[in-house]
């Protein structure tokens, strides 16, 4: 087992279903179903695999673990594999969420299922990708990749307005992310490797840091998305389909938080203290700025969409406070957002599915008829405020917990968000579960499937899990966060020294 | 002042006078040669030719030149003024500008430059101008079309003049005229252990070539066989249908001073310029330039029985002669002369 | 440079007085002979009709493909000629290489014949 | 020239020679057959292109033949064999279309070889005549190419635009050479550069050099002297461009390389320069133009300004990266246009009518869903968008450009190619987000195989990039 | 009055700028863009002949005669293509060659 490149595995196991995909023939329901099942199998199997790597992941080896390395591009890229505990949970999460967008698209996705399927299984090819990737031009490579398969999902299958909001999603990205593939260069040439290994253990000259960290900001903070080059993600999330969605605020937002802790923090410890409170001030207005507007939105999409953009404030404050509660706490966020913002999804998604709208006034009263619904969106409500008990109030207690020891301030600020939160996701559940049912159109509305059931109880069950067990994965994550705050504080005490050396 | 009169003013005077003397013997030459030229065919026909202006017509061409001189010229409407007249003078300028390399003894010539065959060449292909520029500026269908036909015909026999001229020079060694002369001092003859005789000249080793840059030359200057441009029943007379007066008499000068030269080239190239024809010390005795008059009058005399022995082509022989025979076989031949020239080890 | 041109002044004065007689011959009847021009003169000669087209018509291509032919035969000759000058001081490397030259010229030239470029009629 | 000389020259020069041979033996075989020949001469022409890339590839080393006038090493070799790949596949998807394009005739196999034996030369060229004649070869028959369809008068348009301004690119280039020769009394490159080294730099071979580059900028229809592209793209037959887009521009970017990495490399930061400025004018002008276009191969005219933009980049780092950068981009460069060509041929109507609007692909997911995946791939391969070979390209020449300290180039680049992704996306939105107009008929055999080709070639470079970048970095190592 | 190589450059370089100005000044006809490239030719031809007596070296002649050769065949091509465009078009007006925009 130990010599089994299960990181490879687990990674491009989805492309056996692609091509098992491309023999069969969607055009009828038979065919469609085969389609459907063989997504279904090709994720399900995929998550079990993923399972092995935290299985047999050591939660005590701060370093990278399961590491694959072959020579691959010349020019010292290599195809290099691992993961620590930063990256592994992320794995999971991604493998997680698969089956649910298959079983969201079951029905509601009607044209080219095959297309749609495979750009699935390709979107989560790349996102592991990502993940599991030590080489940094290897990640970029799988970084940028995501756009075409997501660019596709949203164009096709997405709403009304679809193709301005691929093109705006990936010309947005795109545009961040081209500066960080300079910054990766400029670090091969500087440090002579790609080798992420490497380059964590390289320590950059400051004043290149400064550059270095920009151009990488770039692409991560337009990929989280951050205040104020966020305007994509609204326009994303609402068009794209619900299974879209799901991926975009699952797996795809996190690609640049990951990206933060990983490249900005860990390789540019310098300047990332330098820009700390850059960040911490970008994070705070997000926090406030973006929860005020989506307390505005008449569309639920719209709505959760800005709301993670405020959660996504915490996470970058969380990183950028540079400690250990906040690294931790920044990751919890992440996971736990990439459940309850998928969640949340899913179930717009159930009443979309049903009412073809998404206009929060056209619903209201659905508490009557749809009361399974109405539970599990409120545990995920709740979760997204950030309620104690959800996973949702781990993660933000953390990271304001570590911005506290950081800036006192900022935590102060960051933590009106936890109020706007509760006012907007409130206000919102009360829009739409609650009051009369006095509309027409809801009346005979059907509670949840089986189906949805399968794809909403899990989710329940694990949000309010992680809320009141957070251990499983505070322990993943301890070592490697202990240790990468350890070189950041080294780096940082060992600046000063050798900018005076410089200066001599 | 004595030192710019003799660096410049007595050379530059001496220049002129040679030039001037040069080209008044030619023009008499010409003038006579016209005259030989219809005597020659009036012979042929048993008609007398010009027999009126002095003692058998001997002043016939001069009569003519007066004539021509007091005829209303006359610009049709529609021409451009400009180049019709420039037409003219450009044809008589080229013509007779050929003739400052063209040795008539050795050291008679009056630029004896490293290039002269190529200068010659690149005389010869500027006269078409002169024939285009006439034809087109005329505004008039009959000459437009033989300028046309008579420019095309010029530069299909200028390729083959040039082929022959090139295995000349791959005996020769050098562009110089002289030089091509002096190179036939001994040839073919000398070899076989004769006295240096007309048989060293290069007409007998190249005879094909000799053949073929003779008709090539008939049909460069528009002679007859091959004066289709003057084809009275299709195009009148050619290009110069719209002249009169001097301008035509100018045609006609170059036309012969042409084909003085295509004479003289030949003599030059064939037929061993200014050498006697046998080495003896009699024949040594007469000056070299008698030799040179006498070849090249032969080879006019040549001309002028064509021209009233052989009927016209047509067109398309004409054309097809030019490029699908003389073409080929000059290009063989430059083969064939450059083997013989390498095996044999003469080069 | 002065030596190379020196040689060739003779030629510039050559066609200077070439030149200057064949004006005087131009001139001359402008000078002397009587003029009294009228339209019928100076229309073009068409055989006695009044001329019905533009003169300069268009011709047939051939005529402009007999001009290129000769471009092209033209300038291979102008490639023969210092070969041809410096043939007796050049090996057989020289030699073959005209020959190539020449072949390739000769199958451009078949090609022509060929093609029926080199018809009238 | 001794005897064992001409033989090494020979021997060097081999595939040049069959190729040479080739061509008039073919004009020969297709003269005397007459038109009924044009396909066996077509197939011939692809057999006489592979003889000679067997050849080619067989031959190992280095060596200067012809008095210096020629030159074989690594690198000539690495890109005359894709020069030959462009030729030949240019010709394998005209056998079954020049009927279409009214171009069956078999001088256009004949003229391509003897355009493509200019474009060996070219590479070979070690010498600034000989540079300069075989990049007329080559021009002159392209010239002729571009109008085949002589009954068009776009075709003949396109011709005639071509030759107008690739004169007098060509006459500024010589402009540029005569003034190098005569300031540095040189013409073979390694001369050039002994007297450059020697402090031989004057004003005078400066402008020289500038002259020269615009001329070659030219043959890459690099700004400010692409004003030829679109419209000898757009209007010459379709099967033409696909050749002129190709195999022409790798072998001019080769001579480039070759000129100024040995021939000015003692000046190199004045030609650096001059490479900076039309590598930057070219990627924005090729990304902005392009976004407006009706026409699908205007676009790619565009396109190719803006990539030819992109290989220069490499070029102006000037070093073994650079170059290595600059090889793979025309490698993968090449196999994107010959793939896009081949999706741009295979866009014909069922009844046989031939479309070239953008907008004639809309929809092309639902009725030709492989043709349509493929062109995806090329249109974000062509876009740089990883894992697809275009972006690999990008990354190499980019990083190139990051070593050499190009930073304002390499951020310019990234930006442009940002705005060049946003047409590219168009064409990938009219295939799978809009309907379909009409559908297309089943493309030839030899179309479907091309395009298939490419696009596995773009997706599985991941897999063959490394020996690839090895044998790039191999080539270019020539120079250092 | 020396004739010096800076006379040689002189003349070519003039005869070299209005070849081009002749190509881009010119709105007539397309004969005088073709003989405007001939000019440039030349001009290039005028400099190498030059520099090849200044320096003494025969390259630059030989380098000429190619440039010759050169320049007829790309006439004969120039003027090939545009016999086929004018029975395309009908005209050879330069503002006639305008069948593609974009």
């Amino acid at each position: 087992m130990t010599d089994w490149p299960i990181l490879s595995t687990v990674t491009f196991l989805p492309l056996a279903g692609v091509a098992l995909l491309l023999l069969t023939n969607d055009a009828s329901p038979a065919g469609r179903r085969n389609v459907l099942n063989i997504s279904m199998a090709t994720t399900v199997v995929t998550f079990l695999i993923s399972l092995f790597v935290w299985i047999g992941f050591d939660n005590a080896n701060p370093g990278f673990q399961m590491v694959e390395k072959h020579a691959w591009l010349g020019t010292g890229i290599s195809y290099h594999l691992g993961v620590d505990g930063i990256s592994m949970l992320f794995v999971i999460l991604t493998t997680f969420l698969m089956p649910f967008c298959v079983l969201a698209s079951w029905e509601s996705v009607e044209k080219r299922i095959k297309s749609y399927m495979i750009a699935f299984l390709l979107l989560e090819v790349v996102m592991v990708g990502v993940f599991v990737s030590l080489d940094i031009v290897l990640f970029y490579v799988f970084f940028e990749a995501t756009l075409i398969p997501m660019f596709v999902i949203i164009g096709v299958w997405g709403g009304k307005d679809r193709v301005y909001a691929s093109y705006k999603f990936f010309l947005y990205t795109l545009l961040g992310s081209v500066l960080m593939m300079l910054a990766i260069m400029a670090m091969y040439w500087q440090a002579g490797t790609t080798d992420m290994t490497e380059l964590l253990k390289f320590g950059f000259p400051a004043g290149m840091q400064t550059w270095l960290w920009l151009a990488c900001f770039a692409a991560f903070a337009v990929k989280m998305p951050m205040w104020p080059v966020h305007t994509w993600l609204p326009d994303a999330h609402v068009q794209a389909p619900t299974a879209g969605s799901v991926i975009l605020a699952g797996v795809m937002l996190k690609l640049g938080g990951y990206g933060m802790v990983r490249i900005s923090l860990g390789m540019l410890p310098l300047a990332s203290a330098h820009f700390a409170p850059l960040v911490f001030t970008l994070s705070v207005v997000a926090i406030i700025y973006t929860s005020l507007v989506a307390m505005m939105q008449q569309d639920i999409k719209k709505l959760i969409a800005y709301s993670s953009v405020a959660h996504m404030g915490y996470v970058t404050m969380g990183i950028f406070a540079a400690n250990m509660q906040g690294i931790q706490g920044a990751l919890f966020q992440m996971l736990s957002h990439g459940i309850v913002s998928s969640a949340l999804f899913l179930c717009v998604g159930v009443v979309y599915d049903r009412l073809h709208t998404r206009e929060i006034s056209a619903y209201g009263g659905l508490v009557n008829n749809m009361p399974k619904y109405a539970v599990a969106f409120m545990v995920f409500t709740m979760a997204n405020v950030g309620l104690p008990g959800t996973s949702g109030f781990v993660g933000e207690a953390t990271t304001l917990l570590g911005a506290f020891r950081a800036n006192t301030w900022v935590a102060l600020f960051a933590a009106t968000g936890v109020i706007l939160s509760a006012a907007y996701a409130l206000w919102l559940y009360r829009r739409v579960i609650w009051g009369a049912l006095d509309k027409d159109s809801l009346k005979s509305l059907l509670d949840l499937s089986t189906r949805e059931k399968v794809i909403l109880y899990p989710l329940v069950v694990l949000t309010i899990f992680y809320g009141v067990y957070p251990a499983p994965v505070f322990d993943a994550t301890a070592a490697s966060v202990e240790q990468l705050v350890n070189t950041y504080n080294a780096a940082l005490s060992a600046a000063p020294t050798v900018a005076a050396a410089t200066v001599n | 002042m004595d030192g710019f009169f003799s660096t410049y003013v007595w050379p530059a005077a001496i220049m002129i006078g040679q030039t001037l003397l040069l080209l008044v013997a030619l023009l008499i030459f010409i003038a006579y040669i016209l005259l030989a030229d219809r005597k020659i065919w009036a012979a042929v026909q048993l008609r007398r030719g010009p027999n009126v202006v002095g003692p058998f017509g001997l002043f016939q061409s001069f009569a003519d030149l007066l004539k021509f001189v007091v005829k209303e010229p006359v610009i049709p409407a529609g021409a451009n003024k400009v180049l019709f007249l420039l037409a003219p003078l450009v044809t008589v300028t080229l013509a007779l500008a050929a003739w400052a390399v063209v040795p008539l003894n050795e050291n008679w010539v009056i630029a004896n430059i490293n290039v002269g065959i190529l200068y010659v060449l690149a005389i010869s292909s500027l006269e078409v101008y002169g024939i285009i520029m006439g034809g087109w500026a005329s505004n008039s269908k009959y000459p437009f079309l033989s300028a046309l036909r008579s420019a095309a015909q010029m530069v299909s026999y200028e390729v083959s003049i040039g082929f022959v001229i090139v295995t000349v020079l791959l005996c020769v060694g050098s562009l110089n005229l002289t030089d091509i002369v002096n190179s036939q001092r001994d040839g073919l003859g000398t070899m076989m252990g004769l006295p240096g005789s007309f048989l060293d000249w290069y007409w007998l080793p190249l005879f094909p070539m000799f053949v073929v840059f003779f008709i090539s030359a008939l049909a460069e200057t528009n002679r007859p066989p091959f004066d289709l441009v003057e084809a009275e029943s299709e195009l009148v007379a050619g290009f110069m249908v719209e002249y009169g007066s001097t301008p035509y008499m100018m045609f006609m000068l170059g036309e012969y001073a042409a084909i003085c030269l295509m004479c003289a080239l030949t003599t030059i190239l064939f037929l061993g310029g200014w050498l006697p024809p046998v080495d003896v010390w009699f024949l040594n005795w007469v000056p070299g330039i008698i030799w040179f008059v006498l070849k090249s009058t032969m080879v006019f005399f040549m001309f002028a029985m064509v021209k009233a022995f052989v009927p016209r082509y047509r067109y398309d022989q004409l054309m097809r002669l030019g490029w699908k025979v003389f073409l080929p076989l000059s290009l063989v031949m430059v083969f064939l002369v450059a083997v013989t020239l390498k095996l044999g080890g003469w080069a | 440079m002065t030596d190379l041109l020196g040689s060739y002044i003779p030629i510039a004065i050559f066609i200077g007085i070439s030149l200057v007689i064949g004006l005087s011959l131009l001139i001359a009847p402008f000078a002397v002979a009587f003029k009294a021009p009228d339209s019928e003169k100076l229309s073009a000669y068409e055989c006695g009709f009044n001329a019905f087209d533009d003169a300069r018509m268009k011709f047939d291509i051939r005529f402009y493909l007999v001009s290129i032919l000769f471009i092209i035969f033209d300038l291979e000759v102008a490639f023969l000629f210092p070969w041809a000058v410096a043939f007796k001081g050049m090996g057989w490397f020289g030699f073959w290489s005209m020959m190539v030259f020449l072949g390739v010229l000769t199958v451009g030239f078949i090609y022509e014949w060929k093609k029926g470029a080199l018809e009238w009629e | 020239m001794t005897v064992e000389a001409l033989y090494a020259s020979l021997g060097l020069s081999m595939p040049e020679l069959i190729l040479a041979i080739g061509a008039l033996a073919l004009l020969m075989v297709g003269v005397f057959l007459g038109e009924k020949a044009t396909g066996l001469v077509n197939w011939l022409a692809i057999g006489v292109i592979a003889l000679a890339g067997i050849v080619l590839v067989s031959m190992s080393g280095s060596g200067v033949a012809y008095g210096g006038a020629f030159l074989a090493d690594p690198f000539a070799r690495f890109m005359k064999v894709l020069t030959l790949l462009g030729s030949a596949i240019a010709l394998f998807m005209t056998v079954g279309q020049a009927k279409l394009y009214n171009m069956n005739r078999f001088e256009y196999p004949v003229l391509i070889l003897l355009a493509t034996l200019g474009m060996m030369l070219m590479v070979s060229a070690n010498n600034m005549m000989s540079l300069y004649m075989a990049l007329e070869l080559q021009s002159l028959a392209a010239y002729v190419v571009a109008a085949m369809n002589r009954d068009d008068v776009r075709s003949t348009e396109a011709g005639l635009k071509y030759f107008v301004l690739g004169a007098l690119s060509s006459g500024m280039l010589l402009y540029g050479i005569s003034l190098v020769y005569g300031f540095t009394g040189q013409t073979d490159f390694p001369e050039i550069a002994a007297f450059l080294s020697a402090g031989g730099r004057s004003l005078g071979v400066i402008f020289g050099l500038v002259f020269i580059l615009a001329g070659v900028a030219f043959k890459i229809s690099a700004v400010p002297f692409h004003m030829w592209t679109p419209d000898v793209y757009q209007g010459a037959p379709t099967p033409v461009t696909t050749f002129l887009a190709s195999a022409p521009k790798v072998a001019a970017i080769a001579m480039i390389v070759r000129l100024v990495a040995i021939a000015f490399q003692p000046v190199t930061p004045d030609w650096q320069q001059v490479i900076v400025f039309i590598s930057i004018a070219s990627m924005l002008l090729g990304s902005f133009a392009a976004i407006g276009q009706k026409n699908i191969k205007r676009l790619m005219a565009y396109s190719s300004i803006g990539h030819m933009g992109y290989a220069l980049v490499g070029l102006a780092a000037g070093s073994l990266q650079g170059i290595q950068g600059v090889i793979l981009y025309m490698t993968i460069y090449m196999i994107m246009t010959l793939g896009a060509f081949a999706c741009i041929l295979a866009m014909r109507r069922p009844d046989g009518e031939h479309v070239e609007n953008v907008s004639d692909l809309a929809g092309l997911s639902q009725t030709n869903p492989f043709m349509a995946v493929i062109l995806t791939a090329l249109m974000f391969s062509l876009a740089g968008i990883p894992p697809l070979a275009g972006f690999f390209a990008k990354y190499f020449v980019f990083l190139a450009a990051i070593e050499a300290k190009l930073y304002a180039l390499a951020i310019i680049g990234v930006l442009a190619s940002v705005v060049g992704a946003y047409y590219y996306l168009r064409v990938v939105k009219l295939m799978w987000f809009d309907d379909a107009k009409g559908s297309f008929a089943r493309p030839e055999m030899a179309l479907r195989l091309v395009y298939s080709l490419s696009g596995l070639f773009l997706i599985g470079y991941v897999l063959i990039g490394g020996p690839l970048g090895a044998a790039a970095e191999a080539a270019a190592r020539t120079f250092f | 009055m020396e004739i010096g190589i800076s006379h040689y450059l002189t003349v070519s370089a003039i005869l070299f700028t209005l070849g081009i100005f002749g190509i881009f000044l010119n709105r007539k006809n397309i004969i005088v863009i073709l003989m405007s490239v001939e000019l440039i030719l030349l001009a290039v031809n005028i400099n190498m002949v030059a520099f090849s007596a200044f320096l003494n070296d025969l390259t630059g002649q030989v380098f000429a005669l190619f440039i010759l050769t050169v320049a007829a065949a790309e006439a004969a091509i120039g003027l090939a293509i545009l016999v086929v465009f004018y029975r395309n078009r009908g005209s050879i007006a330069v503002e006639d060659v305008n069948m593609m925009k974009g």
